[in-house]
């Protein structure tokens, strides 16, 4: 289907499924209950899963296929953030041109800085994405303030032109925005019992958009493109002795994954129109090399698995705080729910960047295929010796 | 002219905390190819040996003083360092102002007992391992080290000042001819770049006048036909790994009185670190050094009123676009090798 | 005339004269054999022919046209292929892969942004590298990833890597240095067979007289950087001056 | 407007539906459901408490959150009540905000606009929160504050010192406690006028950002209408730590003052630096040299430790005030946790009883009522003398303190003391001063 093999519709299927219905998977816990903590189904976090979602799989078309680790992609996020902000300041609020233009003046940031830094490969190239990527962002912080609004970051306002639309709805608030008059903040709700579902148009549109892309980095990789771009992580010299050039290769897959970012960027600013500087520091770029490596680099479904669970962690975990274990632990003595929350404490809350460190070492440790190896772990498990076979000659890369 | 001195001057101290940092992560990269994204956790670490230090001595037992009221009008607790009492007002006074140059002796070998851990426990497993997996864990644990620092340090800054002795600045126009004031420089940095010199010599002393050195720098250049002579690498990584960590500790130590420690500083200067590594060429100890006191010397200039008015934002980005244009320039840093971390 | 003309070439680095003077022809349709001790700038010359390095003097015509100044890619699309000395193919592909990828760049060039349709429904490509595999007696092994490959397979997939793009001339850098015996006759094998069955140039680097002299049509002999002498295998086998500089070295 | 916008979790708290299996997807609309954002039904309300609790300011936030439950417990009724006893208007009864209890929720803002959206939207979207506050930055305080426009919340701004916040980007929804860079100046320059003579030139390093740039204009404002000339105003980097070669320049430039507009680590580090190069030794223009930090905050200022002795400075309010509302706060604060509040906490505390008696006032929760309640508000009792909320652009009117890094502390937290309490009356200003200028207040949202 779709140009697709067997597997890699199925694939695609249930990856549509998942996010077609992710505001019941994501929201298994009643309203109320103590496990409630745990729902992620609401709609900014469901859009931050797919919005860095798309970023980690464009990420991944440039270091899981061509090996090249760039740490500057935030700053093409970044970009196509300012890029969209700037469209719904001057045009309108339809959310279509400020994608376009978000992805359009990331890819050509990502063809000027590709050009450069693939000069070099290995460790050189990254500290020279890691250069310009930490160059923008100093500079929109500091002296392109006028571009970019630095400290605050770039916002709309009332007096903002918006030619073809309106500087402020009739009853003097900035308008929203939207999708040909659909507003992306609108949300259907359903009740279920005591279960609350949110069906969010904003999110509908992030996922509809993440599946395109998903399915677009599905034909890369399975293309004479994406074998190219293996071919190159591969071996560059047998490369080049057999007539390729590498060069047009790696730089098409940076572009490609710079738009991807861009794409992200302006998904994220059409969701909230806001663009800050710190979308491109450094430790922006290290988070979705994180989400890529985490979830298994080189594979199609592995950065999706990593943005979720880093957006997850860093969503849900911050949230809990002493009060919350209190609630959770009060069926047990008092003594012995004071000691748990005691020792539960330094891990939620202010300390959820400590669970954070600690599961990224037991995955790198355990797992150095990421959450997928993980997975295929668990899958050989239930399906026994049958597999073990099958994966030494398998054709293609893990899904 | 002074102010070109001046800030030569700046550039040279700041410079030898880029070039401590650079070196022991070029060490550890040299030898034993791991990409230490901890380093600068280490740095941090061996500040908060100065700061444990410092509380260590100063812990205390409170001492009612009914002349005074705390803020909730009881009456005060003042508290009475347990150094003062055994040693005397004025030599326990004396004890706590040096804290600093003794949280040396304290650091070397708790820094080196880490670096050990680590090593055993940890990096040992990551050597065949994709460059990374191991950027990824090391990431982790430094993420993991200094969350348990804030956890038992708090997130401020906690100030550890120098001995009494190095407070005020040294006057350097007056001994080169110009008027009084125009070249001072604090005498405690002046501290920190002798310091630095020592430390930098001594790593590459011990390098290149050791045969344990000799192997490592053997092992550096060709680690197969080093390991093929039936040497043991393995102890001798593990030393250099406790090596770098205390280079990387004691830097930071030092670094203590110049700016307040906090859990956060070893993130600081991880991404300015690997800059001035790159920069110096991967896998190279001088390149290292070079590059670390090349990089300080043009952010001191960058930061100049005169060149700043010229260039807007000049200071922002000079780390970066000197990387680039060296990068761009010489395809290996100033004095990398050939293959090192390119693939 | 040959298909390769190099004339005069001259290279060194720093003071060292690695090339002196180089005139070398490789006639069409032949194996030309280049021999020589260690250090007698064989790797050198191999490099300027391919575009590695540049010579400092001198003119490599392939065919009518200057390769010098040119990338090792656009050399390889004017019809030279190389196998090096330890065999580098795409480790982390399949031999079907790796087998495919020569395929594409005779076919498309040095780039070709082709991003969409499926490698596996490109009916040409896949069925050429097919019957590559078949003429490499490598079927059997089309799925498996080549890291897991016996060294003697992997150069036989190089060769047939090199063979796929059908060039004019094949270079070989010491095909069967660092091999065990039953590798090296197998090597030989094949090449004796690709020899026979195809129009093809053949130049080749090698270290090992039992190679040279099985295959050779035509011997040159490098000393210090410059032909000694040039000649069939049967002469050079007798000639003093190549016993002196180099058979009786390894004697 | 027809559909929703945000969530409006409190409908389903009220359980009507539930039970009744699976129902159909309802379109909630303006009318039908809720008056505006999380509506609260049942017999709880929830608020949200978005403060940095990872970063350089954890530890602001960490102080945030203490004050902030304290509030809580207050407001519910326990404790010994705190400034509820204190405050002027007396409509908090400690029985909750009209009869239903206070609940809190709390997220992570990082110090980062983005995270702090995310945390904000997440209070809002997913655990009903009805208002927001905290925070310990103009940036996070200007985007979360947008956010709460948007989303048909009350915002209460936290740490946030920027012109800006109540300026070009002031917001119907948000309101600000805190004071701002142009009443530091107004404050303090009288002060620095006093002690050091109004022939000084001033040199100043100021934060590469919005905040500094503010604070910068303020105080070169206020000190060269008394006489100071400034020499020079140098921007430095944001990441920057160590501050040596801005430093190194300044004894040369003819300055005799030094101005650091600089906040949280960036004020330590440069504090800390020009102490060292002994700037406060020299005599330069035959005058005393000087150091200015035009914004104190005390849980910072410990960080630069002996270096703030003598060093003045503007502060929002200090533990060692006088006056009952403040001796009140601190006694409960004190009591709670063992130390003494810090100016982070007492704004945060204030700001919950404020939303809280606004609330209980105006009736309602919807963020109309409460905005046009806060509008205009005059009360007394928390701390800072008499205040006002002014209507105009949200901004809060109270006595500003200036204080000096205090040269014998007795404990770790007596670190500053009061010089001046500049009356309110000189830091005020009128709304559309030139520094303000530039953005609309716009109209309160609701949200539905």
């Amino acid at each position: 289907m779709l140009g697709l093999n067997k597997k890699d519709t199925t694939l695609l299927l249930v990856v549509a499924i998942l996010t077609l219905c992710a505001p019941f998977i994501l929201n298994p816990f009643p309203e109320g209950s103590a496990l409630a903590q745990f729902n992620a189904g609401y709609p900014d976090l469901m859009q931050r899963f797919v919005i860095f979602g798309i970023f980690a799989i464009g990420f991944n078309i440039l270091f899981g296929l061509t090996g090249y680790l760039s740490f500057g992609h935030a700053a093409f996020l970044g970009v196509g953030s300012y890029s969209a902000v700037w469209m719904f300041k001057l045009l309108s609020m339809n959310v279509i041109p400020a994608i376009i233009l978000s992805m359009i003046v990331s890819g050509l940031f990502a063809v000027v800085i590709g050009f450069v830094s693939l000069r070099r490969s290995g460790i050189y190239f990254s500290i020279l994405t890691l250069a310009f990527a930490q160059m923008s962002f100093n500079l929109a912080y500091s002296v392109l303030t006028p571009i970019t609004n630095g400290e605050t970051g770039l916002q709309l306002t009332l007096n903002d032109p918006r030619i073809l639309g309106m500087s402020a709805t009739a009853d003097g608030s900035i308008p929203v925005t939207s999708l040909f008059g659909l507003e992306m903040r609108s949300t259907y709700q359903m009740e279920v019992g005591a279960w609350l579902f949110q069906f969010n148009a904003g999110y509908y549109l992030c996922a509809a958009i993440m599946l395109l892309a998903f399915y677009l980095a599905i034909r890369i990789f399975r293309s004479p493109f994406g074998m190219m771009l293996r071919a190159v992580k591969s071996n560059q010299q047998r490369m080049r002795y057999t007539g390729l050039n590498p060069r047009p290769y790696t730089l098409a897959a940076f572009v490609i994954s710079g738009m991807y970012a861009g794409l992200a960027g302006g998904l994220m600013a059409s969701m909230d129109p806001l663009a800050g500087a710190e979308r491109m520091q450094w430790t922006a770029s290290g988070e979705v090399v994180l989400m890529t490596i985490l979830g298994g680099a080189g594979t199609l479904i592995g950065p999706v698995l990593g943005a979720g669970f880093i957006k997850y962690f860093e969503n849900i975990f911050s949230k809990i705080n002493d009060n919350v274990l209190h609630s959770w632990f009060s069926f047990l003595p008092d003594g012995l729910e004071d000691f748990i929350v005691t020792i539960v404490h330094p891990f939620i809350g202010k300390g959820w960047h400590l669970t954070l460190g600690i599961l990224f070492m037991l995955v790198v440790i355990f797992l150095p295929g990421g959450l997928v190896e993980g997975g295929q772990r668990i899958a050989r498990l239930f399906r026994g010796k049958k597999t073990a076979n099958t994966s030494k000659t398998k054709t293609e890369p893990a899904e | 002219m002074d102010a070109i001195i001046l800030q030569i001057l700046n550039g040279l101290d700041k410079g030898s905390a880029y070039a401590l940092i650079a070196l022991g992560l070029t060490l550890i990269f040299g030898t034993l190819g791991v990409v230490n994204f901890a380093h600068g956790a280490l740095f941090m670490i061996g500040s908060f040996c100065a700061v444990t230090l410092s509380k260590i001595l100063n812990l205390s037992y409170e001492v009612v003083d009914p002349t005074k009221k705390d803020f909730l009008g009881n009456p005060l607790k003042v508290k009475m360092p347990y150094v003062e009492s055994w040693f005397g007002t004025d030599m326990g006074a004396a004890i706590i102002d040096w804290s600093v140059p003794l949280a040396i002796l304290f650091s070397i070998p708790v820094m080196i007992c880490i670096g050990f851990i680590m090593e055993r426990g940890l990096i040992k497993h990551f050597y065949k391992r994709p460059h990374a997996d191991q950027i990824l864990v090391t990431f982790g644990l430094a993420i993991v080290l200094q969350e348990i620092i804030k956890y038992f340090y708090g997130a401020n800054p906690i100030p550890t000042p120098a001995p009494a002795v190095f407070k005020g600045s040294f006057d350097f126009g007056v001994i080169l001819g110009f008027d009084p004031n125009t070249i001072i420089y604090p005498y405690w940095r002046l501290v920190y770049f002798g310091f630095a010199a020592l430390i930098i010599g001594a790593v590459f002393a011990f390098l290149q006048f050791t045969t344990f050195g000799m192997v490592v720098r053997a092992g550096m250049a060709d680690r197969e036909t080093v390991g093929l002579l039936g040497i043991n690498i393995d102890k001798r990584f593990t030393i250099m790994f406790g090596l770098a960590a205390a280079v990387a500790g004691l830097a930071g130590v030092m670094y203590a009185p110049i700016n307040s420690p906090n859990y956060h500083m070893g993130m600081d200067f991880l991404v300015l670190s690997f800059v001035v590594v790159v920069v110096g060429g991967m896998g190279s100890l001088p390149g290292a050094v070079a590059a670390g006191f090349l990089l300080g010397v043009l952010e001191s200039f960058a930061s100049m009123n005169q060149i700043k008015s010229l260039i807007p934002g000049i200071d922002q980005i000079i780390i970066y676009l000197v990387a680039i244009i060296i990068l761009l320039t010489r395809p290996r840093g100033l004095m990398g090798r050939k293959g090192v971390m390119e693939d | 005339m040959g298909i390769l003309e190099v004339k005069g070439v001259n290279k060194r680095f720093g003071g060292l004269q690695a090339l002196g003077d180089v005139n070398l022809s490789v006639r069409e349709n032949t194996v030309h054999a280049i021999i020589g001790p260690n250090g007698a700038g064989k790797s050198t010359l191999l490099n300027c022919l391919v575009g590695k390095l540049i010579p400092d003097t001198g003119s490599v015509m392939f065919d009518g046209q200057s390769v010098l100044g040119r990338q090792p890619h656009e050399i390889n699309q004017m019809g030279i292929s190389r196998v090096f000395q330890t065999p580098e193919i795409f480790g982390d592909l399949t031999v079907m892969e790796n087998m495919m990828i020569p395929i594409f760049a005779k076919r498309d060039g040095a780039f070709r942004m082709h991003a969409v349709g499926n490698m596996m429904s490109e009916k040409g490509i896949v069925e050429a590298a097919e019957k590559m595999l078949v003429d490499m007696n490598m079927a059997d092994k089309r799925d498996m990833h080549t890291a897991s490959m016996s060294r003697g397979d992997k150069r036989r997939l190089e060769i047939g890597m090199c063979l796929a793009q059908e060039p004019k001339l094949l270079l070989l850098d010491e095909p069967t240095a660092g091999m065990a015996r039953a590798d090296t006759n197998n090597t030989i094998d094949l090449l004796k067979q690709i020899k026979e069955e195809r129009d093809i140039t053949i130049a080749i680097i090698e270290h090992d007289m039992h190679v040279v002299f099985s295959l050779a049509d035509r011997i040159t002999v490098l000393a210090q950087g410059t032909p000694l002498v040039e000649d069939d295998p049967q002469n050079i086998k007798g000639n003093p001056k190549v016993r002196e500089a180099y058979l009786g070295e390894t004697a | 407007m027809s559909k929703t916008n945000l969530t409006r979790r409190g409908v389903l708290k009220s359980g009507a539906v539930a039970g009744a299996g699976v129902a159909l997807p309802t379109i909630f609309t303006a009318s039908s459901a809720a008056a505006y954002t999380n509506e609260p039904t049942g017999s709880t309300v929830t608020l949200g408490f978005n403060v940095p609790q990872t970063g350089p300011y954890a530890d602001e936030g960490a102080d945030e959150l203490r004050a902030y439950q304290l509030a809580v417990e207050h407001l519910n009724g326990g404790g010994d009540g705190g400034m509820l006893n204190t405050f002027s208007s007396k409509e908090l009864k400690g029985n909750g905000i009209l009869g239903k209890k206070v609940e809190f929720v709390t997220g992570d803002t990082q110090t980062k606009s983005d995270a702090a959206r995310a945390s904000a939207k997440s209070m809002i979207e997913k655990d009903g929160a009805i208002m927001i506050t905290g925070g310990s930055s103009s940036g996070v305080a200007v985007a979360v504050q947008g956010l709460c426009q948007e989303a048909g919340v009350i915002f209460m701004a936290g740490l946030t010192h920027s012109n800006d916040t109540t300026g070009k980007d002031k917001k119907a929804n948000g309101f600000r406690h805190f004071f701002n860079a142009y009443m530091s100046g107004a404050a303090l320059a009288p002060v620095l006028a006093k002690a050091y003579g109004t022939d000084r030139k001033a040199y100043h390093l100021t934060a590469d950002y919005t905040w500094g740039w503010t604070q910068e204009e303020s105080i070169v404002a206020a000190t060269e209408a008394l006489g100071w000339q400034t020499v020079n105003t140098v921007k430095t980097p944001l990441a920057q730590t160590d501050f040596s070669s801005y430093i190194a320049p300044v004894l040369n430039s003819g300055a005799d003052v030094l101005v650091l507009n600089h906040y949280g680590g960036n004020m330590v580090n440069s504090l800390t630096n020009a102490v060292q190069f002994g700037l406060r030794e020299k005599i330069v223009n035959g005058k005393q040299f000087e150091i200015v930090v035009p914004l104190y905050s005390r849980l910072m200022a410990r960080g630069a430790g002996e270096n703030v002795k003598g060093i003045m400075g503007t502060t929002n309010w200090h533990w060692s005030l006088q006056d009952e509302g403040s001796k009140a706060f601190v006694k409960s604060f004190g009591t709670k946790y063992g130390f003494p509040p810090s100016q982070a906490a007492h704004t945060t505390y204030c700001q919950t009883l404020l939303y809280a008696d606004a609330a209980q006032r105006a009736g309602t929760f919807n963020p109309c009522g409460i905005a046009e309640a806060l509008e205009g508000f005059d009360f007394d009792g928390l701390g800072n003398g008499a205040t006002t909320y002014r209507a105009a652009d949200h901004q809060c009117f109270k006595d500003v303190l200036v204080v000096r890094g205090k040269e014998n502390p007795t404990s770790e937290f007596d670190l500053l003391e009061i010089v001046e309490i500049t009356p309110r009356g000189q830091v005020e200003y009128a709304a559309d001063h030139p520094m303000f200028a530039g953005g609309a207040l716009g109209t309160c949202n609701p949200g539905a």
